[in-house]
């Protein structure tokens, strides 16, 4: 096929869609993780097994959840469980994976903030909360964070820890009893992120196509560590483009609107 | 052995000023009908239990029935905040709102504690999270045989849990299918329960293992067609997704806010009504006026 | 992902000497095809784990595979006790039996505990009952936040799980149905797990809700018709109630179980064949002077 | 009708059914319990709610079962729960009226063995075990017991104590934390024992027709109290004993012998 143009939501969302391997046990959060990884099925991934914490095992919605407990997830999952279960045999049974995670902030260990900007007692502006994230991002294998990088959300310090990444960084996580292995991967709309393997700090290693290095360096709030070995991610192809558009027209037809998303 | 009664009657005689409320369903089977009616009988102080507070204690909460709310994450699925929430843990309007907050998986096994009548849930939780800094009742235990810690959170037990379902039959034995949420432990952690049905029928016909609640484990049965509108009973009716982006503008504004509860909540003399007044005004694109 | 193997090479690869095994099923389902191979395989020293310990556990301790066993109620259901059981107990025959014995609460939460992945399980349990003097993996801790004294146990990790089920389809996904006692915590709380099904089908045809075990989840899935015989599998076959009672004249003596055994299983080659040998040699009645 | 002729595990059998009211939520043994609880079902309490360690919740077998896991228990419940659920939700949860229990031995404060006799480590007889009777008999909010009384089973002392009946007597079992309200009746082939009120010691409040009260002593391994206010149970009326004969020779069709049981 020939290459198609497409926006920096699109590879990033294709680019968080290939690094989920066919036949891996996924656990899914709403909204962008639950695009690429729906994406992945659709293509390169046709038996990744997607679990989501409403209690669907082994969803293949046709068209994206608007929320994460849509009917199309249970009429299309191999069993629904109960959201206790969801937790307890599954997630917490250390059966998933990948956690497929979005955030509100990440900082420079990958630790989540979904909480509060501001002080807890004093919020400048109440987030949703954990919602699932804190135990997904402790007991998956490991754990992908897919969201748009910017000052406000790439920061030197969180306001709030409410899932933890590699913690103070280096064998902080680790030290502190948590079994899963943690965030392999940050995708955002300019490149891919990937902890440092002995200081876990994030480090730019894959720079979008058309993307400059300084460019992410001005939407992360740290001074950002550079890959000597940086690539540039492969521009998605255009199976993957017309898969994605696809299935978000689909979306949009079903639904009424775009796909974005929450939990509850 | 549950009553089978009008849902006015079931909230008046269950649900008490001061009462822990449990309302659940995971996006399908929100008991948005109940909630209406604690609003409409306005209810006060009462402790708000539920995973997902979306915009059924965005409504409960913006008209003042709570004094706490017990959660994990709290939005408006798909579309974004919500304001009503927002406001009054951000601006203590239309008064202080006490919060207590959890994980999903802590909650979830805090209604599986309560079924069980434990007094704590044991779990692998909250490691690394700033979350027990803040909520004193997350703490940690040693396991007795191995020495490693864990995390334990009270269980939750309910004065009242409410939630929708399918079926009833005529003796109030309740069945429920597809997404299920926490509902089962929900209303097994609870003294008592209010569930509203799509349809009272003769015979359950439940498939083999599913997710019967015996009517002798329930307080009240009620009849509530749509009863989860704009959230969805599978095999019945569909989310209304636009219900929800609507939702936004109306619960930006205080004035907007009141303006459309009265309309919609307070001046209907039930759930049917309501969905008629709302059918009225709101044709498509009508809600954001109607909300200003 | 599940392979789809035969249940001689399911054993063999998956169940090794030394280990800790569960075969589970409360009364139906019951994987007795599974318990004769273990024996056919002559599998030593294993820590069998069980709530019921029924006919099955009686054939595997007298053929001297188990080291231990950890079970909850030990007899033949219907009929009376274990005469292999009590034979091991009793007078150490074949050998030695270590048991660690717990009540039907205990075990159960522990597989819960175990699918859990939580080092012990939390109860209610043992108060008042002499247990906790002879089984010191009874203890008990403290509710941090009410003091109440609660029984503790460590959670059932078995190495492999044995089930029997109705249903898989080609993919190794299993669906089971009716009485579901702990199977599906005993797997899920295993490193390993085999399950035999009564037939592999294209579509499982699940309803909402079924109990599933996706293949993902499992280690082997073997087709073996029957495989629960003299148990049953409901939609499937009817428990053989005589077998039951015919069983109790073959255990009684030592020579006649280990002639029974010999005949039946060692001298089979597969389930199959132990079942034409089974109804050549007991027409009505007949089971007794076979085992005498 | 008519009287009938008894024999005296009918009568046993008939007043244990009795006991038990209808709308009552019945945990219940296998064996004598099981007989007698759906007895009650068919004749004086159709809606009992019989539910049994296996999973069926509301079970209205046409037949008695053999197993505690017979297939009719499950196509006749209500639901079928896994027995994690009925042990964690429906017992431990609170909600059992009456747990009905068989045993192999009781004391004069109904505390029963099932485990056995002889000491623990070198045992004369090996029992099968506990099974559900320790939850069943501390978290019911009351208890019966049936068993044929000999002095082999109601002994002065047991070698061990399976499940708490009142323990030491007095207040003990309260003292020991035990939530559930305990043996309300002890019922057997002679007569029927209830605790006293304050004591909590197994008194002979009711014998049946045709026993002596020097019988029933002679029958127990303790100083029988007797109450002053002795009873003569009432003869199984001719509806009881028609209903029980029926549903015994609809099971031995069925099973093809006799209905003991246990479980497993």
């Amino acid at each position: 096929m020939a290459e198609l143009d497409f926006s920096a939501t699109e590879i990033m969302t294709v680019a968080a869609s290939r690094l989920l391997k066919n036949g891996t046990v996924c656990f899914v959060g709403i909204g962008l993780p639950s695009t690429a990884a729906n994406l992945a099925r659709l293509t390169h991934a046709p038996d990744v097994v997607l679990i989501y914490e409403s209690g669907p095992i082994g969803a293949k919605p046709t068209v994206l959840p608007l929320s994460i407990g849509d009917g199309d997830l249970a009429l299309t999952a191999d069993t629904v469980v109960s959201t206790p279960e969801i937790f307890r045999y599954w997630l917490q049974g250390g059966r998933i994976d990948v956690g497929f995670l979005g955030a509100a902030q990440v900082d420079r260990f990958a630790n989540i903030n979904t909480t509060v900007i501001g002080p807890y007692d004093d919020p400048k502006v109440r987030l949703p909360g954990a919602g699932g994230a804190p135990e997904i991002a402790a007991q998956a294998k490991e754990v992908f964070i897919v969201l748009k990088q910017s000052r406000k959300a790439f920061v030197d310090r969180l306001p709030f820890v409410t899932s933890a990444g590699f913690l103070d960084g280096g064998d902080a996580r680790e030290k502190a009893g948590i079994t899963g292995g943690g965030p392999t991967a940050v995708i955002t709309d300019l490149g891919i992120l990937t902890p440092d393997p002995v200081t876990r700090e994030l480090t730019l290693t894959s720079v979008h196509p058309g993307v400059t290095v300084e460019q992410v360096r001005e939407a992360t709030g740290w001074d950002l560590k550079v890959s000597p070995d940086l690539k540039t991610t492969a521009i998605p192809d255009a199976e993957a483009l017309t898969a994605l558009r696809d299935l978000q027209a689909r979306t949009a037809k079903a639904h009424g609107q775009d796909s974005s998303g929450g939990e509850g | 052995m549950a009553l089978i009664t009008p849902l006015r009657e079931a909230v008046s005689s269950l649900v008490r000023d001061g009462d822990t409320v449990a309302l659940e369903g995971f996006t399908h089977l929100i008991p948005h009908a109940a909630g209406h009616e604690i609003v409409r009988q306005a209810r006060k102080d009462l402790t708000l239990v539920r995973m997902t507070p979306d915009l059924v204690y965005d409504q409960l909460i913006g008209m003042g029935c709570a004094r706490k709310l017990i959660f994990s994450w709290g939005g408006n699925p798909g579309v974004g905040s919500l304001h009503r929430f927002r406001d009054a843990v951000e601006r203590e309007w239309p008064h202080r709102l006490e919060i207590e907050e959890h994980s999903h998986a802590g909650m979830a096994n805090a209604y599986v504690a309560g079924a069980s009548n434990l007094p704590f849930a044991l779990l692998r939780g909250y490691t690394g999270s700033d979350l027990p800094k803040v909520n004193p009742n997350i703490r940690f235990v040693e396991c007795p045989f191995t020495g490693e810690k864990l995390a334990a959170i009270p269980s939750v037990r309910p004065d009242v849990t409410v939630i929708h379902a399918q079926k009833a039959d005529r003796r109030g034995n309740v069945l429920l299918w597809g997404i299920l949420g926490v509902q089962k432990e929900a209303v097994l952690a609870a003294q008592r329960s209010i569930v509203t049905v799509e349809e009272i029928v003769d015979d359950l016909e439940a498939p083999p293992n599913a997710c019967v609640l015996p009517s002798w484990a329930l307080s009240a049965v009620c009849h509530v067609p749509g009863g989860a509108y704009p959230s969805y009973a599978q095999g019945y009716s569909e989310r209304d997704n636009r219900f929800y982006k609507d939702w936004d503008p109306v619960a930006r504004s205080r004035d907007g806010f009141l303006a459309w509860m009265k309309r919609h909540v307070l001046d209907t003399g039930d759930f049917a009504e309501f969905r008629r007044v709302l059918a009225e005004t709101s044709g498509p694109g009508t809600a954001r006026q109607e909300g200003a």
